[in-house]
Parts: C-alpha cells; sequence; structure tokens
C-alpha cells in the first residue's frame, strides 16, 4: 500500500476523487436539465413568430402557449388560434413554415438573418407574408450596439418601420421624415444611429433577396 | 439506461483526464526538481518580509538565499532586528558578531530662514519635482523641506521641522525608504555604535565664501576638525568621520567640535540624560493635531 | 483571401476593437496590480501571452474532439461500448468548464516548474507573475470565445490560436500603457482618497474611452474586406424586374 | 494553528463592510465591472456567487485535512468549477433571459479571485461553522459593492431602476455609463469615496486618541 502512495497518482489521489465525484454530478445535473434549457432555447424563438407574422391582429407581446408541434396564440379579439410551425432551411438561412392549425392554409414565413453591425454581429427574425411578397414584422434577436443610442433599434417604434415594407425591392435609409412617408421602401434612419439603421436594412435585403425566391412558388 | 451512460461517461472522462494531468505533474515534480535548500524557507519565515531592501538585496527570498549560501552576514535586516538576526543565527548555526543598528542622518542642519537666496516656489509640492527647478534655494546641496522623505517613510521616523527633515532616532529602523527617495541623496545609513554618533550635518561641497553666500549655518571646508582628531578626515571640502576604526568609542571629539565656525560638525541620536535634564523644565509646546478640514487641504496644495 | 480576411479580423478585434481588459473587462486584477512599473508591465503581459497561447491550443483540441457536441471521441467510446443503444449524439459539453480550468491550472504549474528549472534567471524576472496567472480571467475567457465559436463550427485551430495570441497582445497593450501611466502618476499630486486602486480605475476608464474609438472599424474592415458594399439596391432591382411575372 | 483564529461572528461582520471584497481588499472585480449595467443582472450576478462561494467554502472546510499543500490551488478550482457549472445550467434553465444577459461572466465566477481567496484564507483552516459565515459575510459584501455599482450605473445610463423608470423621459440617458467606460470610473469613484470615508474616521479616530493620550 505504501508503494503506491508515494507513485505520481497516489499523491493526487484526492484529486482523483474529487473528479470523479464531480463529472458525476455534473452529467447527472446535465440529464435532469437539458431539455429544460432546450426549450427555452427554441421558446424565445417560436414565440415571437405569432408577432412578427400576424402584426396587430395579436398585437404586441401576445401570450403564447407553446404545444408540442405548434403554438396557441390570444388574438386581439380574444379568440384562441392554434397554429403549426414547421421548420427548413432556405437559401442559407433558417426559416420557419407558419400553418394555421385547423385547415393548414400558410399564414406566413419567418426568417432568421445575421448580419455585421456597428460594434458586432445583429441576429433577428423577420416576417414575410405567405407569397413572400411583403415584409410583416421584424424583431432583434441578438444585439450588442451603443446602449442607448444604437440599441434603440429593438425598439418598436424602429421595428413597426418595417411592417408593410415591399419584399422586392431593397429597403434603404433616409435622415427626412417626408421621403419615409411617400415611399414604402425607404426607412426612417434612427437618430445619430444610422450606422446601426443601415446595417439592420442590409440584413433585411440580404436575408430576403437570398429567400425570396425559392419562398415565393 | 441513458442516463447512466452519459452519466458514466462524463465522470470516466473527468476521470482519465485527472488521471493523465496528475501523472504529467508529478513526473513534472520529480523531473523539474530543483533542489532548494531547506533553510531558505526557515529563513524566509524569520524575515519580517517587507521587502525594503534595507539589506542591498532585491526583496527578503534574496536575502535568504544568500544567508544559506553564507554570502551575506545574519544581522543586515534593519526591520527584523536583533531577534530576526538571533533565529537567522541558529538556523545557520553561526555566531552572530557584535552589530550596530542602521539608522537614517540627514546631512544638512539648516532651518528654512537659515538658508538664504531662496525664491518662492509654488510648483508641484515633492521634492522630486523641486530638485528639478534650479534655483529654487541657493545651496543646491542641502534639503528642500517639502517632505518627500516624510511621505515614504512607512515608520512615521522622519518629520519636516521649519523645513528642514528631522529624523526621530525611537522610531527610525534604518530601512532606507527615506535615502532612496531624497532626490539630493542627503539621507545617509550610519551604524549607531553608541547612542550619540559625531556626524557632518552638511553636504555643501564648496568652499568658504561661496558657502557663505547660500547658507548661514554650512561647513566652509575650513579642515580644523580635522586638526584634532585622526578619525576626522576631509573629503573635498567636507570632513568624512571613520566609524569603522576600532577605537571610534574612545576618541574625544570635544576639541574639535568647539573648534568648528559652523555648526555642521554635531552628535545626532537619541538624547542622552544630559540633554534631558538640560530642558526638563522647558514646558512642551501644546501639540496641536491638523483637524481635518476638507479633501482640498489633504492634497497639501502649496499657497 | 476569404480565411486570411476572417483571421485579420479576428486579430484586430482582439487586439484593439474588443480588447479584453477595456472591453470585456476580464484580467482586471493583475491589471490593478501588476501595472505599478513598465518593465513588471510587460512582462506580465509576455507571460499572459504565453499562456494564453498553450491554454488555448490545449483547449481547442479538447473542445473539438472531447466536449463539443457530437464530437468525436464520445461517440467513437459509445459505439465501441455501448452497441447496441444507438445513444442519441452524446453531449459532453457539461464538463467545458471544469476541463478549461483544469487545464489552465496544470498548464500554469507545468510552466513555472519547466522555467524554474532551466530558466532560473527568466524565472526570476517574472516567475512570480505565473501562480498569479492561474487566477486571470483572460485566459478562462479567451478559452470560453474559443469553446462558443467551435461549438457553433465557425472555427478551427487556427481562428483560435489568433484569437489566443492578439488577445494576449492587446492585453499587454493595455497594460503597457497603463503602466506607462501610472509611473507618471507617481510624479503627480494625487488627492488621498484617490491613491491606489481608485486613480488607476479612473485613468483606465478614460483608456477605455480612447478605445472605443476602434468600434466601428471592425464593421468598416469586413466592408473592405470582402469588396461587398451596403446591398445596393440596383442588383437587387434588376433580378426582380427579370421575372416579374410569377 | 495561529491562536487567534477570528471566530465566526467577526468573519461574518468583517466580511460586509470592513474587509468588503471589492472596495476593501480589490477582489472580485472583473464581474463589479462587468455585470453592474442594470440591477436586474447584477443581483442574479450576486445570487450565483454566493451560491458557489457558500458550497464552495462549505467543502473545502469539510475535506480541509486531506488538503496537501501543492495540490491546494487544483483542488479548490475543481470544488469551484463543479459548482459554477452547476449555478450557470441553473440559471440557463430556470431564468433563460437573465442567464442570456450575462452571457459568459457566470463561467468566469471561476476565476473570481475573492472566492478562491475566502477558501484558501479561511475556509481551508477553520471549521465549517466559521467558513459559512465567512461565506454569508463576503456575499453580502460582494452584494453592497455590486447594488452601489450598479444602481448609480442604471439610473444615470437606463433612467431605471430594477428595470422601473425612475427619471422622468426628459432626462436624457448618459449611455456611456452602460458602457464600459462608464463602469471603470463608476468605481473608481465610488472606491475613491469609500477611501475618503475610511480615512476620515481613522484620522478622526487617531485624533481622539491623540486629546486622550
Amino acid at each position: 500500500m505504501a508503494r503506491i502512495r508515494d507513485t505520481y497518482l497516489g499523491q493526487a489521489w484526492l484529486v482523483l476523487i474529487l473528479s470523479l465525484v464531480f463529472g458525476g454530478t455534473l452529467a447527472g445535473v446535465h440529464v435532469g436539465l437539458n431539455d429544460r434549457i432546450e426549450a427555452n432555447l427554441r421558446a424565445e424563438t417560436l414565440s415571437r413568430i405569432p408577432e412578427l407574422v400576424l402584426g396587430d391582429e395579436v398585437g404586441s407581446r401576445p401570450d403564447v402557449v407553446l404545444l408540442e408541434d405548434g403554438m396557441e396564440v390570444q388574438m386581439a379579439d380574444g379568440s384562441m388560434l392554434a397554429m403549426q410551425v414547421s421548420e427548413q432551411e432556405v437559401g442559407g438561412h433558417q426559416v420557419f413554415e407558419v400553418l394555421r392549425g385547423d385547415d393548414r392554409t400558410r399564414l406566413g414565413w419567418v426568417a432568421r438573418g445575421a448580419g455585421q453591425g456597428y460594434a458586432d454581429q445583429i441576429e433577428i427574425l423577420i416576417g414575410l407574408r405567405p407569397d413572400a411578397q411583403e415584409i410583416t414584422g421584424l424583431y432583434v434577436l441578438s444585439q450588442k450596439e451603443t446602449p442607448a443610442l444604437g440599441d434603440a433599434i429593438t425598439g418598436l417604434p424602429f421595428r413597426s418601420r418595417f411592417v408593410g415594407v415591399p419584399a422586392d425591392r431593397a429597403v434603404e435609409i433616409t435622415k427626412e421624415e417626408r421621403a419615409a412617408a411617400a415611399d414604402r421602401s425607404k426607412i426612417l434612419a434612427l437618430t445619430a444611429a444610422t450606422i446601426s439603421s443601415q446595417s439592420v436594412c442590409d440584413i433585411v435585403n440580404r436575408t430576403v433577396a437570398d429567400i425570396r425566391l425559392e419562398l415565393g412558388k | 439506461m441513458m442516463i447512466v451512460v452519459s452519466v458514466g461517461l462524463a465522470a470516466s472522462t473527468l476521470f482519465g483526464m485527472a488521471v493523465v494531468i496528475s501523472y504529467v505533474l508529478g513526473w513534472a515534480n520529480k523531473a523539474f526538481h530543483v533542489e532548494i535548500d531547506p533553510r531558505v524557507i526557515r529563513i524566509n519565515d524569520v524575515l519580517p518580509g517587507a521587502h525594503c531592501a534595507g539589506c542591498g538585496y532585491v526583496g527578503c527570498n534574496d536575502y535568504a538565499e544568500a544567508v544559506a549560501r553564507g554570502e551575506a552576514a545574519v544581522n543586515l535586516c534593519a526591520p527584523g532586528g536583533p531577534a530576526c538576526a538571533e533565529a537567522m543565527a541558529a538556523i545557520m548555526g553561526v555566531e552572530v558578531e557584535q552589530t550596530w543598528p542602521y539608522r537614517a542622518v540627514v546631512h544638512c542642519t539648516a532651518r528654512a530662514n537659515q538658508r538664504l537666496l531662496r525664491t518662492e516656489y509654488r510648483g508641484e509640492p515633492t521634492c522630486m519635482a523641486a530638485n528639478l527647478v534650479n534655483d529654487v534655494q541657493g545651496c543646491v546641496y542641502g534639503c528642500l523641506g517639502i517632505g518627500d522623505c516624510e511621505r515614504v517613510c512607512d515608520y512615521d521616523a522622519i518629520h519636516v521641522v521649519e523645513g528642514l527633515a528631522e529624523v526621530d532616532y525611537e522610531k527610525c529602523t534604518g530601512c532606507g525608504a527615506c535615502v532612496d527617495i531624497c532626490p539630493r541623496s542627503i539621507i545617509s545609513r550610519i551604524p549607531f555604535k553608541a547612542e550619540q554618533v559625531l556626524v557632518i550635518k552638511c553636504s555643501n561641497d564648496d568652499f568658504g565664501v561661496e558657502v557663505k553666500k547660500v547658507c548661514q549655518v554650512g561647513c566652509i571646508g575650513c579642515k580644523a576638525c580635522t586638526r584634532f582628531s585622526e578619525l576626522l578626515t576631509m573629503a573635498g571640502n567636507l570632513p568624512v568621520v571613520d566609524y569603522d576604526a576600532d577605537d571610534y568609542l574612545l576618541a574625544d571629539f570635544a576639541a574639535s567640535l568647539e573648534k568648528c565656525p559652523a555648526e555642521s560638525l554635531v552628535f545626532v541620536g537619541t538624547p542622552s540624560r544630559a540633554d534631558l535634564e538640560a530642558t526638563a523644565e522647558e514646558e512642551l509646546p501644546e501639540r496641536i493635531v491638523p483637524e481635518f478640514e476638507t479633501t482640498v487641504d489633504k492634497t497639501d496644495w502649496w499657497g | 483571401m476569404e480565411l486570411l480576411g476572417n483571421l485579420l479580423l479576428i486579430a484586430i478585434g482582439a487586439a484593439l476593437i474588443n480588447n479584453f481588459v477595456l472591453t470585456y473587462f476580464v484580467g482586471i486584477c493583475p491589471f490593478l496590480g501588476v501595472s505599478r512599473r513598465l518593465d513588471t508591465a510587460f512582462g506580465m503581459g509576455c507571460a499572459v501571452t504565453f499562456v494564453i497561447s498553450v491554454a488555448a491550443l490545449i483547449s481547442w483540441t479538447m473542445t473539438e474532439f472531447v466536449l463539443r457536441p457530437g464530437a468525436l471521441v464520445p461517440g467513437w467510446i459509445l459505439n465501441l461500448g455501448a452497441r447496441d443503444t444507438g445513444a442519441a449524439e452524446v453531449d459532453l459539453s457539461i464538463l467545458s468548464y471544469i476541463v478549461y480550468i483544469f487545464v489552465i491550472a496544470a498548464s500554469v504549474q507545468f510552466v513555472e516548474m519547466y522555467v524554474r528549472k532551466f530558466y532560473p534567471a527568466l524565472y526570476k524576472s517574472f516567475g512570480v507573475f505565473l501562480p498569479l496567472i492561474t487566477t486571470n480571467c483572460a485566459i478562462l475567457f479567451a478559452c470560453l470565445e474559443i469553446m462558443k465559436h467551435v461549438n457553433a463550427r465557425e472555427w478551427g485551430l487556427v481562428e483560435s490560436m489568433v484569437l489566443a495570441i492578439f488577445g494576449g497582445v492587446g492585453f499587454t497593450i493595455a497594460i503597457v500603457l497603463m503602466a506607462g501611466i501610472r509611473e507618471e502618476l507617481e510624479l503627480a499630486d494625487v488627492p488621498v482618497a484617490f491613491r491606489g486602486a481608485a486613480i488607476t480605475l479612473v485613468v483606465a476608464g478614460i483608456l477605455a474611452l480612447a478605445f472605443m474609438g476602434f468600434t466601428g472599424v471592425g464593421a468598416n474592415i469586413q466592408k473592405a474586406l470582402t469588396g461587398e458594399t451596403t446591398a445596393s439596391p440596383a442588383d437587387i432591382r434588376v433580378e426582380s424586374s427579370g421575372e416579374s411575372a410569377p | 494553528m495561529a491562536v487567534d483564529e477570528p471566530t465566526a461572528i467577526e468573519r461574518l461582520i468583517s466580511g460586509i463592510i470592513p474587509e468588503n471584497p471589492v472596495y476593501r481588499q480589490l477582489l472580485g472585480m472583473c464581474p463589479t465591472l462587468a455585470v453592474t449595467a442594470a440591477m436586474k443582472p447584477a443581483m442574479t450576478m450576486v445570487a450565483a456567487t454566493a451560491f458557489v462561494l457558500i458550497c464552495a467554502n462549505l467543502i473545502t472546510s469539510l475535506i480541509r485535512q486531506l488538503l496537501k499543500p501543492h495540490l491546494r490551488i487544483v483542488v479548490f478550482t475543481l470544488t469551484i468549477a463543479t459548482f459554477v457549472t452547476v449555478a450557470d445550467r441553473f440559471l440557463a434553465a430556470y431564468a433563460y433571459p437573465m442567464s442570456k444577459e450575462l452571457g459568459p461572466y457566470v463561467p468566469l465566477i471561476i476565476v473570481n479571485c475573492m472566492i478562491i481567496s475566502r477558501c484558501e484564507v479561511c475556509a481551508s483552516k477553520q471549521g465549517v461553522g466559521v467558513a459559512l459565515a465567512d461565506a454569508f459575510g463576503v456575499s453580502l459584501g460582494f452584494m453592497l459593492a455590486l447594488a452601489s455599482v450598479a444602481t448609480v450605473r442604471e439610473i444615470l445610463g437606463m433612467g431605471s431602476w430594477f428595470g422601473l423608470t425612475v427619471l422622468p423621459d426628459g432626462f436624457p440617458r448618459w449611455g456611456l455609463m452602460v458602457m464600459p467606460p462608464g463602469a471603470f470610473l463608476t468605481l473608481g469613484l465610488l472606491l475613491a469615496l469609500v477611501t475618503w470615508f475610511a480615512h476620515r474616521r481613522s484620522e478622526r479616530r487617531t485624533a481622539q486618541r491623540e486629546r486622550i493620550g
């Protein structure tokens, strides 16, 4: 017994036992909590879909009940609408096809897009009409823009400027109020955050350009 | 079933990694083993660990290694004092020779009013900065009195009194912090063989009339003191005391003292009994402690 | 050209734009503690850069082959051991934090023993920094960044090493700059309350302000490199008018 | 064993103000700067750190006899890393938005110098009771420090506190406070304030002692 004690491993027996015990406990925690974390990840994107696709019929931040393969959304007029969501990979973007629960008619599309913002990557979700001709909503998943200036892109005022914008023409940034009002494709830039607004428009253009052709069919 | 597999797999992966790493570290511990003299560790424990470099080494660890190698004397640690020297001697099994504590001495004796050609200095209130300005005061050797040494001293043993740095010998441990910080390096560390030690309190190396132009009490380099005691020798225009001479304790400097026209040849150290009685009746000035007013004053903003 | 451009972006990103110390706040303890003198600061910077590269190398290999969901080794062991379970993709990423810190602590100890044995002079000058590095957040942060990108299957070994080395370089730049400033501070008349860490933090704040100037650089380099200007409206319109009929 | 080991109560009290981990011992600076952009992430970080610190102190003081000097640090890091992973997974499962916002700073608790120093200074030398008291004290101290920095930064930066708007809309939001330079400046100034108070108190105390003495 003494001989083992002074070998290299013998001295470090405490480390070995601890690593065994901790490895086991961690795996236990992992098994216990993993699916809950998976659900959280999925929920974050799915819970945004109704708002993006149905726009003001549902109102901002509706309460969504996530079911096994789809979800139930409380409409603005109080009725509950069941929806199915199928996930696809189109043009290099993760795209969700949103179908009505009962007659499986297509309510719209939601696509995930990402690109270089002013400071770091920006990740967004874009809602499109069933025929993918018009943008019905926009939501910023993650961004690290300058706080108090760039991070206004997550605010509702800026996002609602994209609703109803035609998808066949590129979106541009303007500084004047009048130009934005006149042409739907011109988005009024955020004051003192033009680069962030421009980055969001670039991402929207690139994502829409990638997926519009397939979705249109 | 799935749980058992993943728990087993995770535990075994970590266990495998721990085995590999502890094997490698164990082997490295053996292969790269640098024998450190056990005495160094014990000496390090004895040393105060102030890293003051009073012993002339970069830190306590270097001094401990030097002592273990036998290169350094056991008594160089000033903050540690005699207790630490004995302990180290015990570790090294070496006899401690008679040692004297080192103390700091300021080689300038002129108060602010005794220094001539002074101009009002309103720059950075540190000696280091004031030293860069050339005509702050006539004497380019003497004390500037702005108190860099006072701020650096950890033992509160040196204070600027009326513009001149004064050492409080009860508290001074001779750690040498003030010696390094003084931009004019007029503070030196001298072995105090007795309670009181003769010191030349001036560092003005000019001769005669130039000294008189800039200072009322500076040493004019007249060599009078060296004629009355062979322990005093001239180096340039300033006398130097030979402390290491074995008959230093018996030497009588009374004659040199009384012949010295300036006030720079003086005894320094803890006041002897005679001095205490001489000033016993004088009542002490009431000690006023600065009540803390505002942060502005704390920054000792000048003028 | 694409790989090189990407590497350049990561390098400049780690060293200047998202400087480890001034933007991500990692490695503050040594940054405040060791930046008193220039040479010790530079020594600390080099030590951190060296250890960060060693740790990144080992942690990339561990992530790529063991910890990544669906990595080779656990799948291989599983098929070997329990063929019938046909278990779903095995995911050991839970172990990543403990593996990284284990690797860092072990590599720092190994490097310290190695340097003490073969380069005593070098050990005397910056050996004291090595134990300090084990609890340095910058190293673990680099490993976490690498894990995030490797799990998302974006980075290989080269990108990870570039991030690690230039992260270390960024750390060295920050700590040497700070050491230079703090040596000037010795001469300045710092109010009592601010002496020590407080003035260092305030100065670091101003330094971070300066480094914030780099934020836009990343986006512009990306544009310059990939030659893609903003998706110009012209090419979109051409494409859509070409086939307007469904 | 040093004769005058501080008792549990002394450890608890000293952890909060006198030996506050952030303001007095200058430990745990990385999280203090990184997560205090708003109160909610700051308090979540404090909860996670407290959980890890208490468990780590508990385990370390339980196994302190078996510790070998040269393996001490490796054992500490292993225990801390395990509890941090557990905390991180719990956060991801039960408070997902918070975990997303804290991002890489939850695993960085492992190299938080505060925890390792508490393990080394207190837990590896004293009994479980004292170790737990010390952990509570230091966690409270850490909470105070983070709360102070987060309050200043959130109110000035976002005009809100814990998410509830505090300042009227007219008040301009000082974006810099939420960004890294704001963190450095706020902590630097608060640290100076604390040092000034401590300096004043000790100054007044020595002045009193002088007058009495």
